[in-house]
C-alpha cells in the first residue's frame, strides 16, 4: 500500500488547514440544526476537551512525549480561574490569559524531569504529578476549597450581553477549538514545529544538527500548558463548580486516549478523539452497564481497525480498510510506525 | 598553515578502562585529515569528544583559538563543527525533503558566503533530489550516508568529522562519496575522516594520524606514516 | 515499641501485594512489550472467580488454583485476540487495555452486581506477641509472595526460558535470528503475568473485601513499583515494592495520614529522577512514540 | 470476526451526526428526571436512586396518580445515568431541564455533581432534591429565600449537626453497657474526601459535646484497602471506641483488620447495615454500633421500615451496604406529591411554598419537615451487635441545636 504522507508533496501547507477549518464550519452551523441540549452540553464538554487536547498533540504528536498529567494542567487552569474570580473578582476574559500561562508554567515544571527521565518511566511520572496535584487540592483548605472544591459565580459576558447560555458558550467553545486548530496548524508547520518531529524521530541526530533538545522539549510542555490552561478556564466557568477529582488520574488517561485514538500527529485528530470518546457512549443507549461494555468494545475495534487512530485510518480510504486481509496486515509504513517492526506471523 | 582545531593531552576514562591516554592532533584549514587505528583505539572516544557527546576526563579543545572543551552537542554544532553518525542516522518518519529543511533552519549564522543554503540545492548536490518526497525511513543504506552528508553541510559547518562514511558501500557509492568529500575544502570547509579502511584514507586524506589503544603513534603525510615501522606492526598483515 | 515493629509488619504486607501485582506488571510490559494498563482488571477477575468458588463451598486452595487457571486462560485468549495486534505500536495495547478496564468492570458487575464481594478468611488464627498482632492470613500472603518471586526469579534468570525472552526483549529480530521463538515467548510471559494476577487476586480477597473497581487504584502502584525497580527487573519489583511498602506503612502510622498518597508519589519521582530506568536499571520497555 | 456493524459503526461516527431529540409532550402527566450513576465507580452508591425514586412513582402512579387542582396527572419518570462523569451529568441535567421540561429532579448521588447540576436546575426553577450532605455548604436562610440562588433546592439529609449529634449520642449509649465501662476516648477514622471532610467536622464537636476526648482524627486516601498502618496509629493513641466513617465499602474493609490487631474495645461503623452485617456472616469479638443513612434495612425499630424494603428488593434492587440511600430520595417523591396537592398546582414557587411548610408523613419518620435552610429534620437509628450475636437498633432523636 502506498504510504500516506502527512505532508502533501510540495504542496501548499494550506491543503492540510483546509479539512480543519471545513470541520469546524460545520461545528458552527450544528446549533442551527437545533440539537438537544443534551447533545449541545456534551457538544461543549467535547469542546474543552478538544482545546486540551490540542496542547496534547504538540506533545504527543509532535515532540513524542507521552504525559499522563495532562488533566492536571487543565486543573491548574480552572483553579486559577476559579480562585481569581473568588478572591480578585476577576471575570471570564482576564481569567483565560492567566490561566493558561500559569497552566504552562505548571507544565514546564512536570516537564523539567522529562530531560532525565523518558519513555515509560516518565509516563508514570507524570501520572504521579497527577495525583499529587489532586492530593494538594484537596488537603489544601479554604484556599482550593479543600475535597469540596469551589464554586464559580461569575458571568460569562460578550460585550455586556450573557453569554454563559449553552449556544452562546457553545460557540465560545467552538471559537477557542478553531484558534486551538489554526495556532496548531501554525506550529506543526513551522520551523518549531519541524524541531520538535525532529526531537520525536531521533534526540541524537536533531542535537548533532543544533537543536537544543532540552529547551525544546521544556518548550513544548509549555505549549501543551498554554493549551491545557484554557481548557481549564472554559471548564471552570461551565460546569460552575470543580474538584479535584476532575483532575485527577482518570481524565489524563481519558486525554491521553482520546488524542491517540484520533491521531495524535494530524490536524483532525484532535477533534475526531474528543468527538468520538464523548458521543460513542450517546450511540450505545441500551442498559447502562451493557452499553458500558460494549463503549469498551468498541474503543477496542477503533483502534484495531484503524491502528494510526480515526483521521488516518479515514485518509486512506474505506476500500484499503475492506481489502486489508485480517490475518497478514501489509507493514503500513505511515507515520509513526518506525520502531523495531514486529516479528512477522 | 594554521590550525583550526587543537587537542592537547586529551584523556577519557569510563570507570577503569582508559579510553584516550593524553592526545594532541590539530586539524589545519582547508585539509582533510584522516585519523585511523584498529578497533578499541580510541577513534570513536575521540570523534564523541570532540561532538560534545562525552566530557574529557582531562585535556583541552580549542576551536579557532576558542576553548570549547566541554561543550554539549548543540553548542559544538553552533559553533561550526558538524558531523555523520556510524550508523547513518536519520528522522526515519519525515520526508526527506524536511530531513534537510530542519537541518537548514538550524544552521549557525556565518559571515563567510556558503555554497548550499536550500534543502533543494543540498538534495541536488548529494544526488537525492528525486527522492525529495520519500519518508527517510524506506531510504537504501547507500542514500542514507548521502542524506546525513547532507544534514551535516545544511549546519554550515568549516570543519566536518565523518565517522566510517564509506562502511557498507559498495564500490561505485564509495566513488561518489569521495567526489563529493574532495568538494569540501574549495567551499572552505574542512574534513576530518575518521575510519580504519586505508584504501579510503589513500583516496582522501593527505595527512594521516594513527591511533592505538589511546594514544596517537603517528602524525604525518600518508606516505610517510604507511612506511613508518610502528604503524606497520599496529597493521601487520593490514593490506597497504 | 510493639507500635513500631507492628508498623514495620504492616508495611511488609503492604508490600507482598503490591509486589505480587508489580512482578506481573513488570514481566508483562517489561518482558513483552506489552502495555496492558487493564492488570489490575486481571486481579479482580481472579478475586470474583475465587469468591464464586468459594460460594460454591469449594475451599480456599483449589479455589485459588481455579482463580489462577481462568485469568491465564483468560490472559491467552486476550493476547491472541487482541494483544497480539498491538505488538508493532505499543501505544494501541495501551488503548485497547483502557478498553479492556471498561468491558471487565462492567461485565462483573452485569453478572454479579456493582456491591463488594468478601469471603471468610482462610485463615483467621491471630499470633499476639507481646502486643504486635500478626495475622495467619497475612503471613501466607507473604510467604506465598515470597515464593511465587523466588519461583518466577529462578525460571526467568537461571533457565534457558528466561535467558531468551530477556535477549527477545533487548531486540525481537536479533533473537528471532536466533531461532528464539519470540512470538510464543510473548505469549508465555503474557500468560505467566496473567496466572500471577489470578493469584494476586485470589490472595487480595483473603484479605480484603474487593469491589468491580479495586483492580484499577491497586494497579496503578503496581506500575510505580515495577518502573521504580527497573522494568522487567525482578529484584527490582521486590526491592521497590518493599520500600514502597514500609514508606506507605510508616506514612499513614507517623506522617500526616491524609498526605500517605503524596509520600509514595513523592519516593517514586525522587527515585526516578535520580536513576531514570529505575533502582536496577532495566528494559526501557516498548517505544512509546 | 470483523463484523460490518463496528466497522460501520466506527466510521458513522467520525461524521460527527448530532442526536435529535423528539420529546413526546403528554397533556396529563408530569416528568420528574433522576440523575445518578448507574455505570463506572460509583455505581453501587449511585443505583439506589433510580431505584427508590422509581418505586415512589410506581406506587403513586398505582394509587391513580397526583391530584393537582382539579386534574389527575401520573408521574413519568426520566432516568439518566451520569455514568460517574460530571459532564455527562450535566448534559442530562441540561437535557431533562430544557428538552423535557421536568417538574422536579433527584440526584446526584456524588456531591460535586449535584453542586454543578444546581447551577442548571435553579435559574430554571425546576425543584431539586440531592441527599449530600455537603449541600449545607451552599444552603442557608438567605440563599434559600424566594429569589435566592437556591430557592428550589432541598437537601434531604438531616443538618449534619443535628445527625452527627443524634449518632454521637445514639452510639455511646448503646456502646457503653455493651463494652461495661464509661467511654471516654474517641479516634475517628475517615476517608480523605469531600462528604469526609465535611461530616467529621461536625462530628467531632457532637463527640466532645458528649464528653468524649478526640485525640485525633485519622484520614486515609479514599481507595485505600490495606487500613492497617492507620488501625495501628489509632491502637497506639489506646482509644475506647474506633469511629469508622462514612463510605460502607471502605469500613466494611477496615473492620476486620481492626478485629485483628485488637484496636479498640469497641467500633462504630457509620453506613453499615445490620443486613449487610448478618448477610456475610460478620462476627466481632467486640461490641461494634451501626448506623444507617437514613435507617437500615436488616433490622430496624422503624415499623414501616420492613413494608417500604421488602418492597424496595422485590423490585430487583441487590442489597448493598448503600440500599438505605434510597430512603433519601423515595420519601421526598411523596413529599413532591403531597406538596402539588396542597399548592394545587405545579407552579415551582407554590410548590417550593407547600414543601416549607408541609410535615409529611415518611418512611423514615412520621414528621418529615423541612427548616429555613430547606434541609430536612428526623431522628436517626443506630444499631448496635453484641459480641457475637444479638443486634439491637433505637432511634435517637437530634439535639436541639449546634454545639459551639
Amino acid at each position: 500500500m502506498k504510504a500516506s504522507h502527512t505532508m502533501k508533496n510540495r504542496a501548499s501547507p494550506f491543503a492540510s488547514l483546509l479539512p480543519a477549518l471545513l470541520v469546524i464550519g460545520v461545528l458552527v452551523l450544528v446549533p442551527a440544526l437545533g440539537p438537544s441540549n443534551r447533545t449541545l452540553s456534551l457538544a461543549i464538554s467535547a469542546g474543552i476537551n478538544i482545546v486540551a487536547l490540542y496542547g496534547l498533540a504538540v506533545l504527543f504528536g509532535q515532540t513524542g512525549i507521552l504525559s499522563m498529567g495532562h488533566a492536571a494542567l487543565v486543573g491548574v487552569g480552572a483553579y486559577v480561574a476559579a480562585i481569581l474570580a473568588r478572591d480578585a473578582g476577576i471575570g471570564f476574559w482576564v481569567a483565560l490569559p492567566l490561566g493558561s500561562l500559569l497552566a504552562a508554567v505548571a507544565a514546564a515544571i512536570v516537564g523539567v524531569p522529562s530531560l532525565r527521565v523518558s519513555g515509560h518511566h516518565f509516563v508514570i511520572m507524570t501520572f504521579a504529578f497527577g495525583q499529587l496535584l489532586a492530593i494538594v487540592l484537596t488537603n489544601g483548605g479554604d484556599f482550593t476549597g479543600a475535597a469540596t472544591g469551589l464554586d464559580l459565580q461569575l458571568p460569562v459576558t460578550w460585550f455586556g450581553r450573557d453569554a454563559g447560555e449553552l449556544v452562546p458558550y457553545y460557540f465560545i467553545v467552538v471559537a477557542f477549538v478553531a484558534i486551538s486548530a489554526i495556532a496548531s496548524w501554525a506550529i506543526i508547520n513551522s520551523s518549531y514545529g519541524r524541531t520538535l518531529r525532529a526531537i520525536r524521530e531521533n534526540e541524537k541526530l536533531a542535537a548533532s544538527l543544533g537543536i537544543n533538545v532540552g529547551r525544546h522539549k521544556i518548550g513544548a510542555f509549555v505549549v501543551s500548558g498554554l493549551f491545557a490552561g484554557v481548557s481549564g478556564v472554559l471548564l471552570a466557568y461551565f460546569f460552575r463548580h470543580i474538584s479535584p477529582n476532575q483532575f485527577s488520574s482518570f481524565p489524563s488517561i481519558y486525554l491521553a486516549l482520546m488524542v491517540m485514538i484520533g491521531g495524535a500527529r494530524l490536524l483532525l485528530g484532535p477533534i475526531a478523539g474528543g468527538i468520538l470518546v464523548s458521543f460513542l457512549p450517546e450511540m450505545l443507549n441500551l442498559d447502562p452497564v451493557e452499553s458500558r461494555i460494549l463503549y469498551g468494545v468498541c474503543l477496542i475495534a477503533v483502534i484495531l481497525l484503524l491502528p494510526n487512530g480515526l483521521i488516518a485510518g479515514l485518509l486512506q480510504g474505506l476500500q484499503a480498510i475492506v481489502k486489508a486481509a485480517f490475518g497478514s496486515r501489509a507493514e503500513t509504513p505511515a507515520a509513526g510506525a518506525n520502531n523495531a517492526s514486529g516479528a512477522r506471523r | 598553515m594554521n590550525a583550526i582545531l587543537e587537542i592537547r593531552g586529551l584523556r577519557k576514562q569510563f570507570g577503569g578502562v582508559t579510553a584516550l591516554s593524553g592526545v594532541d592532533l590539530s586539524i589545519d584549514e582547508g585539509e582533510i585529515l584522516g585519523v585511523v587505528g584498529p578497533n578499541g583505539s580510541g577513534k570513536t572516544t575521540l570523534f564523541n569528544v570532540v561532538t560534545g557527546v562525552y566530557k574529557p576526563t582531562a585535556g583541552a579543545v580549542t576551536w579557532h583559538g576558542r576553548d570549547i572543551t566541554g561543550l554539549v552537542a548543540h553548542e559544538v554544532s553552533g559553533a561550526g563543527i558538524a558531523h555523520t553518525f556510524q550508523q547513518a542516522m536519520a528522522f526515519p518518519g519525515l520526508p526527506v525533503f524536511e530531513n534537510v529543511q530542519i537541518a537548514c533552519e538550524h544552521a549557525r549564522k556565518s559571515a563567510r558566503p556558503y555554497p548550499w543554503t536550500t534543502p533543494d540545492a543540498l538534495l541536488d548536490f548529494v544526488g537525492l533530489s528525486e527522492l525529495a518526497h520519500e519518508r527517510a525511513g524506506i531510504l537504501p543504506f547507500g542514500s542514507l550516508r548521502l542524506l546525513g552528508i547532507a544534514l551535516a553541510l545544511a549546519t554550515r559547518p568549516s570543519l566536518i568529522l565523518l565517522d566510517e562514511p564509506a562502511a557498507g558501500l559498495n564500490d561505485r557509492e564509495t566513488q561518489t562519496l569521495v567526489g563529493l568529500v574532495k568538494q569540501f575544502p574549495q567551499h572552505g570547509i574542512s574534513v576530518c575522516v575518521i575510519d580504519h579502511d586505508m584504501k579510503l584514507m589513500q583516496m582522501l586524506c593527505r595527512r594521516l594520524v594513527v591511533l592505538d589503544f589511546g594514544s596517537k603513534i603517528a602524525d604525518g603525510l600518508i606516505h610517510d606514516v604507511l612506511n613508518d615501522p610502528k604503524v606497520l606492526e599496529v597493521y601487520l598483515g593490514g593490506v597497504l | 515499641m510493639d507500635i513500631l515493629i507492628q508498623q514495620v509488619l504492616n508495611g511488609l504486607s503492604i508490600a507482598s501485594v503490591i509486589t505480587l501485582i508489580a512482578v506481573g506488571v513488570t514481566l508483562i510490559f517489561g518482558l513483552t512489550g506489552i502495555i496492558n494498563f487493564a492488570h489490575g482488571e486481571f486481579l479482580m477477575v481472579g478475586s470474583i472467580v475465587t469468591w464464586i468458588a468459594v460460594q460454591q463451598g469449594i475451599p480456599f486452595l483449589p479455589a485459588m488454583l481455579i482463580a489462577i487457571l481462568v485469568v491465564a486462560v483468560m490472559g491467552f485468549a486476550l493476547e491472541r485476540g487482541l494483544f497480539q495486534f498491538t505488538l508493532t505500536r505499543p501505544t494501541n495495547g495501551f488503548i485497547v487495555s483502557l478498553g479492556l478496564i471498561i468491558v471487565l468492570q462492567h461485565v462483573v458487575i452485569l453478572f454479579f452486581g456493582p456491591n463488594q464481594k468478601s469471603i471468610p478468611r482462610p485463615l483467621s488464627g491471630v499470633w499476639d506477641v507481646s502486643g504486635v498482632r500478626i495475622a495467619s492470613v497475612r503471613v501466607m500472603v507473604i510467604l506465598v509472595t515470597i515464593a511465587v518471586v523466588a519461583m518466577t526469579f529462578v525460571m526467568i534468570t537461571r533457565s534457558r526460558y528466561g535467558r531468551a525472552l530477556r535477549a527477545a526483549v533487548e531486540d525481537r529480530d536479533t533473537a528471532a535470528l536466533m531461532g528464539i521463538p519470540v512470538r510464543r515467548y510473548i505469549t508465555g510471559v503474557f500468560v505467566l503475568g496473567s496466572a500471577l494476577a489470578g493469584l494476586g487476586g485470589a490472595l487480595l480477597i483473603a484479605l480484603f473485601p474487593v469491589t468491580p473497581f479495586t483492580g484499577g487504584t491497586m494497579v496503578m502502584k503496581g506500575f510505580a513499583v515495577a518502573l521504580m525497580g527497573g522494568l522487567g527487573n525482578l529484584t527490582g519489583a521486590v526491592v521497590a515494592g518493599l520500600i514502597l511498602g514500609i514508606v506507605e506503612g510508616f506514612s499513614a502510622g507517623y506522617g500526616f495520614s491524609e498526605w500517605t498518597d503524596a509520600y509514595s508519589f513523592g519516593l517514586m519521582i525522587l527515585v526516578l529522577l535520580i536513576k531514570p530506568n529505575g533502582l536496577f536499571g532495566g528494559t526501557s520497555g516498548p517505544k512509546m512514540a | 470476526m470483523r463484523s460490518l456493524l463496528l466497522r460501520g459503526a466506527s466510521l458513522a461516527l467520525c461524521l460527527a451526526a448530532s442526536a435529535y431529540q423528539a420529546a413526546a409532550q403528554d397533556a396529563d402527566t408530569i416528568k420528574i428526571g433522576v440523575v445518578a450513576a448507574e455505570s463506572g465507580a460509583f455505581v453501587s452508591a449511585g443505583h439506589t436512586l433510580p431505584a427508590g425514586v422509581g418505586l415512589a412513582v410506581k406506587e403513586i402512579n398505582d394509587a391513580g396518580g397526583v391530584k393537582v387542582g382539579d386534574k389527575t396527572y401520573k408521574i413519568e419518570l426520566l432516568k439518566r445515568d451520569d455514568r460517574t462523569d460530571i459532564s455527562t451529568a450535566i448534559a442530562a441535567t441540561q437535557e431533562l431541564v430544557r428538552d423535557d421540561k421536568v417538574a422536579a429532579i433527584f440526584g446526584s448521588e456524588s456531591h460535586d455533581f449535584t453542586l454543578a447540576m444546581a447551577k442548571i436546575t435553579q435559574p430554571a426553577k425546576v425543584i431539586h432534591f440531592a441527599g449530600n450532605s455537603t449541600l449545607a455548604k451552599v444552603l442557608n436562610p438567605q440563599s434559600v429565600a424566594p429569589g435566592g440562588e437556591d430557592h428550589y433546592l432541598f437537601q434531604s439529609e438531616p443538618q449534619e449537626f443535628q445527625r452527627s449529634g443524634s449518632t454521637a449520642r445514639g452510639v455511646l449509649s448503646l456502646l457503653t453497657p455493651l463494652v461495661g465501662h464509661p467511654l471516654k476516648k474517641s479516634v475517628v477514622i475517615v476517608g480523605n474526601d469531600a462528604t469526609g471532610q465535611f461530616l467529621t467536622s461536625y462530628y467531632v464537636k457532637a463527640l466532645k459535646a458528649e464528653g468524649q476526648e478526640v485525640p485525633e482524627v485519622i484520614s486515609y486516601p479514599p481507595d485505600t484497602t490495606d487500613f492497617s498502618p492507620f488501625l495501628t496509629r489509632a491502637k497506639s493513641l489506646n482509644p475506647d471506641v474506633v469511629h469508622f466513617w462514612y463510605n460502607g465499602d471502605s469500613t466494611l474493609t477496615a473492620l476486620p483488620q481492626a478485629l485483628e490487631l485488637g484496636v479498640a474495645p469497641s467500633y462504630f461503623l457509620f453506613g453499615v447495615d445490620p443486613g449487610i452485617w448478618k448477610e456475610r456472616g460478620l462476627t466481632a469479638d467486640v461490641p461494634v454500633a451501626m448506623s444507617c443513612v437514613p435507617i437500615c434495612w436488616g433490622e430496624s425499630s422503624n415499623a414501616n421500615a420492613k413494608a417500604y424494603f421488602t418492597n424496595y428488593f422485590a423490585a430487583g434492587a441487590p442489597k448493598g451496604v448503600t440500599s438505605s440511600v434510597s430512603l433519601l430520595y423515595y420519601d421526598y417523591v411523596h413529599f413532591l406529591a403531597e406538596a402539588w396537592e396542597k399548592a394545587g398546582s405545579l407552579d415551582p414557587d407554590a410548590t417550593v411554598a407547600a414543601l416549607e411548610t408541609l410535615h409529611h408523613k415518611g418512611v423514615v419518620s412520621d414528621d418529615l419537615s423541612f427548616n429555613s435552610s430547606h434541609q430536612v429534620t428526623h431522628a436517626t437509628e443506630v444499631c448496635a451487635a453484641a459480641p457475637g450475636g444479638a443486634i439491637t437498633c433505637a432511634m435517637q432523636q437530634p439535639p436541639a441545636d449546634a454545639p459551639n
